[in-house]
């Protein structure tokens, strides 16, 4: 918005700046209607105007937006086209100029209308300080309801929500479901043994993000399920926590775990605690942990930048088992090396359900399987498709990734 | 050589050492760099929040503006949001630490149901137009790409023509991502995901392609972990450069 | 009402935020600006029952002189020293590199921030070291795209053999993009699994027990 | 930190687990010796420098000034740092009058130091051949103010002294009295925004620094021709270097030049070092 304040005190002021003026070269000079050149005599023969000119409200948008089209002027050696506004009401149309647009353009997008007053556009084309007027039709901006634009979003999540709901309609009906077995998930339960045996504490560390991302949530999911395990052994579970409303889930999570096994007496709240929102200081205090507090296994589950491998070495150095797991790709990488089990991204998702063996969660991930089969096969056929595009009488099929378009 | 003499200059460069003995072991000069480092970044979160946050956007408009400056209405919007947070310390009130669900629902709704339109856009959208063949590479640079391949194997005469042909071949030339590339990158792609298929064994057909696509996994974090490592060699080189710089001025 | 006050709470908000991206009016614009303003500053009481939980851990600490408490009294001497100056310097010192807790943060947290960082350059030595043993085929592949890209990356990789580059370029451009493709869809797809459960209450472990 | 063995390791078996602490020793010695040697690689120059030493070289020509963002912080400065100080003597010695500012407030430190360790280098008067105007929060707002009128943006410099005082200020008004905007981002707010408020607004020739990795999304604007050139990562500031001391500028940085053989040896160190383990692995291996 700032942007066309100043671009209407700019236009204002001083004369419509040529985009690619030399310094030192004239800029011509519109509104007077005189040539600026005292010595040139002769008369500046205007240049023709563009044509068509179209004013229409921006459509799927928010309001107060006008688009603006037309056709080029016949005359190639034009300086460029400026573009004027004018309110309809009573009285006199007057003009106020909004910009000046090389010549090679043939739109403009007004975003600073009033959706309250009707408009009509003026695009001059300009030429030795002379210009030639057209002028578009009456029009007003409006806000719309939906944005249309996003059609293909909502047939997307409708089918992947048919799946999704139709599979755990499935297993609510006590339809058997298989699930593969993952590695890093077994894994915990000897994780969560071996701590047991060595009688030190497990740390659980839930990432740095926030609850805006699936990996978080995620994370905390299995950290109820975790924490299941190490209630009825009797474990100690620390989680230091870097985000604070991430933290008192996670206390939750762990509390109610406690109390799901039934042995609530033994949910000690202090183990769930929170360090700092800065990254590498939360980075700092989980190391020392680690070496202070020795755990035998480390869940390294959620959302990592940087501080990924910090934290898995550190952890390997003190020898614990490590199960990490994030959605970060560029992480991954660091997990892979340094932790003695990954789960990538997808995995670490279904993680909770796959722990938690509840029919409901375990019919969501055969949905999204389907939701896979889905993709492979948009992919395979939209791709043969498109490429079936470069046939003669065939390029109606660009549609394809005109649909897939956002 | 011109040692510093800014006394912060000073505190950065021995805390940077703190930090750096972790390396040999866990020490009382990391343990204090460490707590330093905790209490003074959320001391700096606090004040941060207090000053862009709390302050102007809650506490000033609704306890230090009067009536005519802030609207009741607009009071009673900010009024709303503060008591769903004052439900976070409920928790230490056993008879209604429930509600401290409340704040947490709120909160849990409202990323879920920001996050499912834009995710689908993103991650599932986005990405499957990406992977489509184009028209423009089957009739431009597919063509134009093989035939150098072609040439260049013509006229193979070491190692190195080999593997530029090679290249050109799965790539294209340098920078671009022409040759079969699009092709790889579109098996790849389906390859990968079938390694994440959970509902069904990786037998039969499943499993080639499920190892395929391990194979594709395994070379994406090597290549990734192998661009990284210039990053952070990078990190380490600029605290040198500060350490005998900035503070013992020897380079 | 334990349990159905939260989860019809995270049902309607998550209906209600999912049909307002469709809707560009600027209605939505607005009710989306408040929710998100709400959310901020409800954020707010979170960092203060988060602060309290840190300081009480060190409290803790402290009282009971548990092993390295003295160091417990550093991190609570930084915190409230911090505070106090930024809580003095005013609302507008925000923008202020002079402010003192400014000058703190550039001097004191900046250059901690950046040495964490910077271990990172040595522990991606020892994880190398330790990790990329050719065990097994997958291990193996991922050794040797690591070598090409690291000595694709230097100049002193360009004169043992100028194909380092190109090789390294083709494998981020082509297999590493087909790999993160296939993660991608992955986790589109199981992420809108994983909010939808969150919305219908089929996964509420965070509600756990209760009526 | 395993217990130690009870019986003695072979060699092949110390190979196979040398002690981290070793590792460390090594990077150390490989990277801090080259810095303190002075190592140089020698670097050819790429034409996206070269674009950007060509264009200060014409405000020199053309006695206009240059106008340096500093969108970095010290998390980045390794590769940040010397590309300013690169830039910064460059122009000193052209006697090209330079005004700094800084879109990232923790930017600020190294923004000063590096302007005072130049402008003392080359004898620059405050206010006269530089001025630092400090920091700001709200990229768009304050590059779009500056657009119109600098002295309403920055009323007081860093040095709360007033632009109006400021000898060199009364003839730079505006950013279209800059010849050439330099943003050395590493980042978001970074050299897109200069790109998209000042160099497509006012028409400011604009060119950027960026991180090695950040590289590959700079170059679509170097082919449209948006950005005017290119330094990219550590590299490109040792290029910048190279063409500074080609020039015979009394005391060129070597910053980047000096790190280029460290980083490189580093590279190479962590390939033998693996490569070691794997001998050690499989040698110890077919013995059992």
């Amino acid at each position: 918005m700032n942007l066309l304040v100043t671009l209407l005190l700019l236009i204002g002021a001083v004369a419509p700046p040529a985009t690619t003026t030399a310094p030192g070269e004239a800029t011509p000079i519109v509104s007077s209607g005189t040539g600026t050149d005292s010595a040139a005599s002769a008369p500046v023969t205007p240049p023709l105007p563009p044509t068509k000119v179209r004013a229409y409200d921006t459509p799927n948008d928010g309001g107060k937006s006008i688009n603006l089209e037309w056709q080029p002027s016949p005359d190639k050696d034009i300086e460029g086209y400026l573009v004027l506004r004018a309110v309809l009401g009573a009285g006199e149309l007057k003009f106020d100029s909004l910009d000046f647009l090389p010549g090679s353009e043939n739109s403009f997008v007004d975003e600073r209308a009033d959706d309250k007053q009707r408009y009509v556009y003026r695009v001059a084309a300009v030429r030795s300080a002379a210009q030639g007027n057209a002028d578009s039709n009456p029009v007003r901006s409006a806000p719309q309801w939906f944005n249309a634009d996003l059609f293909n979003i909502i047939v997307a999540m409708a089918i992947i929500f048919f799946f999704i709901l139709y599979y755990i309609y499935h297993a609510r009906k006590g339809k058997q479901l298989f699930i593969r077995r993952i590695a890093g998930l077994d894994a915990v339960e000897e994780a969560v043994g071996r701590a047991t045996e060595m009688g030190r504490p497990i740390l659980f560390v839930p990432g740095i993000g926030d609850i805006g991302q699936v990996a978080t949530i995620a994370s905390l999911n299995i950290l109820g399920e975790i924490a299941k395990k190490t209630a009825q052994y009797g474990t100690a579970l620390i989680v230091p926590n870097r985000d604070p409303i991430v933290f008192p889930i996670a206390r939750e999570m762990v509390k109610e775990a406690h109390t799901k096994v039934g042995r609530p007496d033994t949910f000690k709240p202090d183990n769930i605690f929170f360090v700092t929102t800065e990254q590498f200081a939360y980075a700092a205090a989980v190391d020392g942990i680690m070496v202070r507090d020795k755990p035998a296994t480390n869940f390294l589950l959620g959302i990592f930048f940087a501080e990924s491998l910090i934290l898995a070495e550190t952890g390997t150095m003190v020898g614990a088992i490590q199960i990490a797991g994030t959605d970060q790709i560029t992480q991954l990488p660091f997990f892979i090396t340094a932790c003695d089990y990954t789960l990538i991204g997808e995995e670490l998702y279904a993680a909770s359900a796959y722990l938690a063996r509840e029919p409901l969660l375990l019919g969501s991930l055969v949905g999204q399987d389907y939701g896979k089969m889905i993709i492979v096969i948009v992919a395979v056929l939209g791709s043969a498709l498109y490429l079936l595009s470069a046939l003669k009488g065939l390029n109606w099929l660009t549609v394809v990734s005109r649909i897939l378009k956002t | 050589m011109h040692i510093s003499t800014d006394p912060w200059i000073w505190i950065s460069a021995l805390l940077t050492f703190c930090i750096f003995s972790f390396l040999v072991k866990d020490n009382p000069l990391y343990k204090f760099a460490e707590h330093v480092f905790v209490g003074v970044s959320m001391g700096y979160t606090i004040v941060v929040v207090t000053w862009s946050t709390a302050w102007p956007d809650l506490f000033e408009p609704l306890f230090v503006r009067n009536f005519a400056e802030v609207s009741i209405g607009a009071k009673v919007l900010l009024v709303i949001p503060m008591i769903m947070g004052l439900f976070y310390f409920a928790a230490f009130i056993p008879k209604i630490n429930w509600t401290m669900r409340i704040p947490m629902s709120f909160l849990y709704g409202y990323a879920m149901g920001v996050y499912i339109p834009s995710d689908i856009q993103a991650n599932l959208l986005k990405q499957i137009r990406d992977t489509l063949l184009t028209p423009s590479w089957l009739t431009n640079r597919l063509p134009q790409d093989m035939k150098a391949t072609v040439a260049l194997v013509a006229h193979t005469r070491s190692f190195n023509t080999i593997v530029d042909a090679l290249l050109m071949f799965i790539r294209g030339p340098e920078g671009s991502r022409g040759g079969i590339g699009p092709l790889i990158i579109l098996i790849g792609a389906i390859a990968t995901i079938t390694y994440f298929i959970f509902s069904r064994e990786h037998k039969g057909i499943l499993k080639p392609v499920a190892n395929t696509g391990i194979i594709f996994l395994m070379i994406g974090f090597g290549a990734s972990f192998g661009y990284t490592v210039m990053a952070r060699l990078s990190l380490f080189i600029g605290q040198v450069q500060f350490l005998l710089h900035d503070w013992l001025g020897v380079i | 009402m334990q349990r159905q006050i939260p989860l019809t709470i995270v049902l309607v908000m998550g209906i209600v935020m999912m049909v307002q991206f469709f809707i560009p009016h600027p209605i939505s614009r607005s009710l989306f600006e408040l929710v998100n303003k709400w959310a901020r500053l409800i954020g707010v009481f979170a960092l203060i029952l988060g602060a309290g939980s840190l300081i009480f851990y060190h409290l803790t600490k402290i009282q009971r002189k548990a092993k390295g408490w003295g160091f417990s009294i550093v991190a609570l001497t930084s915190l409230a020293f911090m505070t106090v100056v930024g809580w003095l310097a005013g609302p507008r010192s925000m923008g202020n590199p002079a402010a003192l807790y400014q000058v703190i943060y550039a001097n004191v947290q900046v250059p901690l921030g950046a040495s964490m960082f910077a271990i990172l350059a040595f522990y991606i030595v020892s994880a190398s070291y330790r990790a990329f043993r050719a065990r097994n085929r997958e291990a193996t592949i991922l050794l040797v795209a690591a070598f090409l890209v690291m000595l694709g990356s230097v100049p002193l990789g360009k004169d043992i053999w100028d194909h380092f580059p190109k090789i390294s370029d083709m494998l981020l451009k082509i297999p590493n993009m087909a790999a993160k493709r296939g993660i991608t869809f992955g986790i589109g797809l199981a992420g809108t699994g994983v909010a939808l459960r969150i919305i219908l209450g089929i996964e509420r472990g965070w509600l756990g027990g209760g009526k | 930190m395993t217990a130690n063995a009870p019986e003695k390791k072979t060699f092949w078996q110390w190979l196979a687990t040398i002690d981290r602490r070793i590792l460390y020793l090594v990077m150390c010695l490989v990277v801090v010796i080259p810095l303190i040697a002075m190592l140089r690689s020698t670097v050819e120059v790429t034409s996206p420098v070269q674009d950007v030493f060509n264009a200060i070289e014409s405000l020199a020509v053309h006695q206009k000034p240059l106008l340096v963002s500093v969108d970095f912080d010290p998390t980045s400065r390794a590769e940040m740092y010397p590309m300013l100080t690169a830039i910064l003597r460059h122009a000193f010695a052209r006697r090209v009058k330079v005004v700094e500012l800084g879109i990232w407030q923790t930017g600020f430190g190294l923004a000063q130091r590096a302007l005072n360790e130049t402008a003392t280098e080359y004898g620059m008067k405050y206010g006269e051949d530089y001025v630092f105007l400090g920091f700001k929060v709200g990229v768009d707002a304050v590059i779009l103010g500056m657009g119109e009128n600098i002295k309403k943006t920055f009323p007081v410099d860093a040095r709360k002294i007033p632009l109006d005082s400021s000898p060199m200020m009364s003839s730079i008004r505006k950013l279209s009295d800059f010849g050439l905007i330099v943003s050395i981002s590493a980042g978001t707010p970074g050299y897109q925004d200069w790109l998209l408020y000042a160099q497509a607004r006012y028409h400011v020739r604009t060119a950027a620094g960026t991180t090695a990795v950040s590289a590959a999304d700079a170059y679509p604007y170097l082919g449209s021709g948006q950005l005017t050139g290119l330094l990219a990562g550590m590299k490109g500031a040792a290029e910048y270097e190279a063409l500074d001391a080609q020039h015979g500028f009394k005391q060129a940085s070597t910053l980047a030049s000096t790190a280029m053989p460290a980083l490189s040896y580093a590279h190479i160190a962590i390939i033998i070092l693996v490569i070691i383990g794997n001998i050690g692995f499989f040698a110890s291996r077919r013995r059992k």
